[in-house]
């Protein structure tokens, strides 16, 4: 795509210029294309809500309620901007922003179809993973800066939480590395001839997972648990400050979506269609995918409750960790083995039947590994008390 | 080198998405862990025990139903049996039946509440509360049909109650007996056996049965901590001592048991109305008692168990038609007593769900 | 342990995955109205002027004392001496609706309404003056009116007051 | 059933354990001296005959000239109740021994006993106000107070 934009702007720019404009108009058209997605997200996300909570959900604005996003957006924009004396101005006003940057510079490197990338870079996942460590300094900061016991607590656990989960989950991803042999993006999607959620079962689980912790979506939502610390690290933030926090919410959570689906779901891939069509095709089908990605989320957290800090915490060390690793250690095993076994010269891969071959080896070792581990878990059981209550007319 | 900290002064509350209604506690908090803590209360006390004693006997009636929300017909009950008491009024059986009846719907509905309300604070976003809410309107239709108002009953009266059942009550009656317990596995599936509720819930918010008595707790608080006490068995009033039901007893009185606990309620409440609907006789619904009661002089206590523990009314009358004093023994109120001992040294997300498991209404609490 | 460590927390994920293919239990309410039951204390009353004899028995038994009544007595050929009514006001932005009132009145002259949209802009918008009693909706609900549940009257239409009571007029 | 034990068979033993305790004696009640409330209680609460381990409530009724302080125990184990009841003559600074030591059910009851009818229990843990704030001018319950 960038080449045909890049030719037209050739017509009466010089090159360079034109490699810059042509990089102007992909970030407009990608930011207003995923913002607008987004908003609709949040819609589906109260409607599908709606229906697993056996209600209707949204649906007076517009048909069936799909200008409720635009309500919504018009309701927070003419609200009055509350900055609270105690606050530290500064960090205050900027962390909504340091919070949406990175969920938006993710879509940078994320393949919509063959030629739909904006920049495909050779390092693109570890791209994704730098960047998005990012925003949990927006959170901390707005956490901070708002002078509040409750944005403290929220962000102090938000900090924990993101640093725990970004270990599994970025083992997890150096797995699918090894495997592919290339950090791009469209070398990672363009590997998978058959999806990698089959080879890599152990990597799909960790990641999704590590995801759900990063986004703080249910049921790890600490960090703005509505019944304990009301809001998290944006309760003091109101208007549009608001809502550039609960617009970077979900444009992580479906940008991670975006990368879940690269990663596993074989991107733009029509399911046993190798060739690809059209682009648009092709892009129509990575956002298909990417929303059932999105509404997988919804399902969590219309159904599981949320846990504790120390018990999200010890699951991440405890057992998403060595479980992270052991698959790593049995890939790279793999790796080795499979390169050898068919003969894979240099800067080939591997051929399909080895795939499937590699993915029921893991199945299997996973399935073993889960039942040991199920003889570990003991269920918490103290001494039953009980107290001496003797008396007539009840029987015992 | 050691670490300079210190602790932060918490406000859980005026207003805070989980003290349902307008409570607060203080916490001293080191980190998430809880050091000391103090309920304050108080943010909505109307004076009901003042306001009673300028009411009528009967208008005292509709104050009851504002003390806990959730369960109107109860405190009704407990109100008109300690009148009944007090000026010895014999009611007839079809009305005890049909009190009964009434106030064991309450019962279920207030537990749905009561859980549904657990596991939002546990974190489910309002899925569980919202099949919860479902069944609680289905009860609330049924007692609308009885008595023509959703929560504010003022159904029972001194002698007996306002009206006979009409005639479609029985049959809907036995439909959504009938349907109920398919719902209580519902919950039993989506709840009972959740892992996440289980590591959440077990071991989390104890309250002994030594300290549980000496607290005064009562209800089903008092049962999770193992104490086989209901005052439908051990005292029996109205006509509880005809049906078959068991008391179910949780072992350790964490969070998990008082969930479990209600829960098992909910069964027991169902086979109680079973049995009352197949033995209610015909008859009176009313002894002949005036609008305006003039009790003699003198005083009486009775409690009932409520949904939420030992509802008692102390009344003492000076043979006005009003009372001199009428005190309200309510069970949120001596129950949240043992809040404080129960959440320190717990973490903040704990502290949430022990005061949901302790299902405080703070009408009642602050009357 | 016998099960899988998990599985709940899957079978909960199932649990709800049902209810996406269910009908909603919700009803749109200003499109679709649930009719209320037969003894629905509304948030209307219906008053027959010729029942009543203005004796107050309402007003006493109101426990918020919202009802205000203001007679004087006069003669009519047929009945003879009676107290005519000059005021019958209720003020429903105070009213708790607990029906005690319909319950004290001997002539069967109160009956709760079953009307529940009553909604105005001022507290003043909700009393309802005796002029609104005698030209309003005669739809009494059964709430403590047993004559009512025996005729099977479901207030659907308008009854008059020589039906309504338990001694015809 | 529960039952109500007559009040002079308690009586009895009560004057037994702590002597010139008792007042006088009605039906299903007795009126006891507030110095002694506490070591009655804790007679009460320990002694296997009573076992009252449970502290119903605690209540106060404004009688114009005095002040009526009713307390209601129930036993758990044995099923039974009993009433005891305190006088207390006079409007101002009237004070009682807390029983919170005994039983921990009564530290709200006294507070509010104290918030709404004015009657300080002496070596209570914490009494203050519980159901009014801080500051607030009076006692609800009282009968002078409007």
């Amino acid at each position: 795509m960038s080449n045909e934009i890049i030719s037209f702007f050739n017509t009466f720019l010089s090159t360079s210029q034109s490699e810059a404009m042509a990089t102007f108009v992909g970030i407009f058209f990608l930011i207003n294309f995923v913002i607008i997605i987004v908003a609709f997200m949040t819609l589906l996300e109260r409607r599908l809500l709606g229906r697993l909570q056996n209600r209707i959900g949204p649906n007076r604005t517009g048909p069936n309620g799909l200008l409720q996003p635009f309500a919504d957006v018009i309701k927070l924009l003419t609200k009055e901007d509350i900055v609270i004396p105690a606050a530290d101005r500064w960090p205050f006003n900027i962390a909504p922003l340091l919070a949406l940057m990175p969920a938006l510079s993710v879509w940078i490197v994320i393949p919509f179809a063959p030629t739909w990338i904006l920049a495909d870079l050779d390092i693109g996942i570890l791209f994704v993973i730098a960047i998005t460590g990012v925003s949990v300094i927006g959170v901390f900061m707005s956490g901070w800066a708002s002078a509040n016991k409750f944005a403290l607590l929220g962000s102090m656990r938000s900090v924990a939480s993101i640093i725990s989960y970004e270990v599994p989950m970025i083992l997890a991803i150096i797995a699918v590395v090894l495997l592919v042999g290339s950090m791009s993006m469209q070398q990672i999607v363009l590997f998978q001839s058959i999806p990698l959620v089959l080879v890599q079962p152990a990597s799909f689980v960790i990641f999704l997972l590590a995801i759900v912790a990063e986004l703080n979506r249910s049921p790890f939502d600490i960090v703005e648990a509505e019944s304990e610390i009301i809001a998290g690290y944006h309760t003091e933030y109101t208007g549009m400050k608001f809502a550039t926090f609960f617009l970077a919410e979900y444009t992580a959570a479906l940008a991670w979506s975006a990368v879940v689906v690269t990663l596993f779901l074989s991107g733009w891939r029509i399911p046993f269609v190798q060739a690809d069509i059209h682009p648009f095709i092709d892009g129509l089908v990575f956002l298909i995918k990417t929303i059932f990605v999105f509404c997988i989320f919804v399902w969590f957290r219309g159904t599981w409750p949320r846990l504790r800090i120390d018990q999200i915490l010890g699951f991440s060390w405890k057992v998403l960790f060595p479980i992270a690793t052991l698959n790593l250690v049995i890939t790279a095993i793999e790796v080795l083995v499979f390169n050898d076994v068919f003969a894979v010269a240099e800067g080939e891969t591997l051929p399909t039947i080895a795939l499937v071959a590699m993915g029921l080896i893991n199945i299997a070792i996973f399935i073993v590994v889960g039942i040991a581990l199920n003889k570990f878990i003991k269920p918490i059981d103290q001494e039953p008390q009980s107290y001496p209550v003797t008396r007539e007319g009840m029987t015992l | 080198m050691p670490l300079n900290t210190e602790p932060i002064l918490l406000n859980l509350g005026p207003h805070h998405p989980s003290t349902h209604g307008v409570f607060r506690l203080r916490l001293i908090m080191d980190g998430e862990i809880i050091e000391d803590a103090e309920p304050v209360m108080g943010y909505m006390h109307r004076g009901s025990e003042k306001l009673a004693e300028e009411r009528t006997y009967t208008q005292i009636i509709t104050l009851t139903d504002r003390l806990d929300w959730l369960s109107g017909m109860s405190n009704n009950l407990a109100y008109v049996r300690t009148v009944e008491k007090l000026s010895d009024v014999e009611v007839p059986e079809r009305a005890q039946y049909i009190r009964v009846i009434s106030v064991e719907l309450m019962r279920i509905a207030s537990h749905c509440m009561a859980l549904g309300f657990l596991i939002n604070d546990l974190g489910a976003f309002a899925t569980p509360l919202m099949y919860m809410f479902r069944e609680r309107e289905k009860i609330l239709d049924l007692l609308e049909m009885l008595c023509g108002a959703r929560i504010t009953f003022s159904y029972m009266r001194i002698g007996g109650i306002s009206h006979d059942l009409p005639e479609e009550f029985l049959p809907a009656l036995r439909d959504f007996v009938d349907q109920m317990p398919k719902h209580i596995d519902e919950y039993d599936e989506l709840l009972t056996k959740n892992e996440i509720i289980q590591t959440r819930a077990k071991g989390q918010g104890l309250l002994s049965a030594q300290n549980a008595v000496d607290f005064g707790v009562t209800g089903p608080n008092l049962r999770a901590s193992g104490v086989k006490w209901d005052l439908r068995k051990s005292d029996p009033y109205e006509v509880y001592d005809r049906f078959e039901f068991d008391i179910p007893v949780g072992d350790h009185g964490d969070n998990y048991d008082r969930y479990w606990v209600r829960l098992q309620e909910m069964r027991e409440s169902l086979k109680i109305i079973s049995q009352a609907m197949e033995q209610i006789p015909g008859g009176l619904t009313r002894a002949n008692v005036p609008f305006f009661v003039h009790p003699p002089a003198g005083e009486a206590y009775s409690h009932i168990e409520a949904p939420k523990g030992h509802l008692g009314f102390y009344i003492v009358s000076d043979g006005t038609i009003s009372p001199w004093r009428c005190k309200i023994r309510s069970p949120s109120f001596i129950n949240l007593g043992a809040l404080a001992s129960m959440i320190i040294g717990s973490k903040l997300a704990d502290v949430v769900v022990t005061f949901g498991s302790l299902d405080t209404i703070l009408g009642e609490v602050d009357r | 342990m016998t099960s899988f460590y998990g599985l709940g927390a899957l079978k909960g994920l199932i649990v709800t995955l049902r209810y996406l293919f269910r009908k909603p239990f919700t009803v749109e309410y200003p499109d679709e109205k649930l009719v209320p039951n037969p003894r629905f204390r509304g948030n209307s009353f219906v008053w027959y002027e010729d029942r009543c004899t203005g004796n107050g028995a309402c007003a006493k038994a109101c426990p918020l004392g919202i009802i205000r009544i203001v007679t004087h007595p006069t003669s009519r050929p047929d009945i003879g001496n009676l107290y005519a009514i000059d005021r019958f006001d209720i003020d429903t932005g105070r009213c708790m609706f607990c029906a005690l009132c319909i319950e004290a009145c001997p002539y069967d002259a109160v009956f709760m309404g079953n009307d529940f949209e009553r909604a105005t802009k001022t507290r003043d918008g909700l009393v309802i003056h005796k002029e609104d009693l005698v030209t309003g909706a005669k739809l009494p609900t059964q709430q403590f009116r047993p004559q009512l549940e025996a005729m099977e009257y479901k207030g659907e239409e308008e009854l008059d007051q020589h039906e309504a009571g338990r001694w015809s007029l | 059933m529960t039952t109500a034990l007559q009040g002079n068979d308690a009586a009895q033993h009560i004057s037994e354990a702590v002597p010139q305790s008792i007042l006088s004696v009605e039906e299903n009640l007795i009126f006891v001296s507030a110095d002694a409330i506490v070591s009655i209680c804790e007679f009460l609460k320990s002694d296997s005959r009573y076992a009252f381990d449970f502290l119903e409530a605690i209540s106060a009724v404004d009688m114009i000239d005095h002040f009526q302080v009713v307390y209601h125990l129930l036993s758990l184990s044995l099923n039974q109740t009993l009433v005891l009841k305190i006088q207390l003559y006079g409007r101002d600074d009237l004070s009682l021994p807390s029983i919170s030591g005994v039983w921990k059910a009564a530290d709200f009851q006294e507070r509010e006993i104290y918030d709404l009818n004015g009657i300080t229990f002496v070596d209570h843990p914490n009494m203050k106000r519980i159901l009014t704030w801080d500051g607030f001018d009076g006692h609800p319950l009282r009968k002078d107070f409007l």
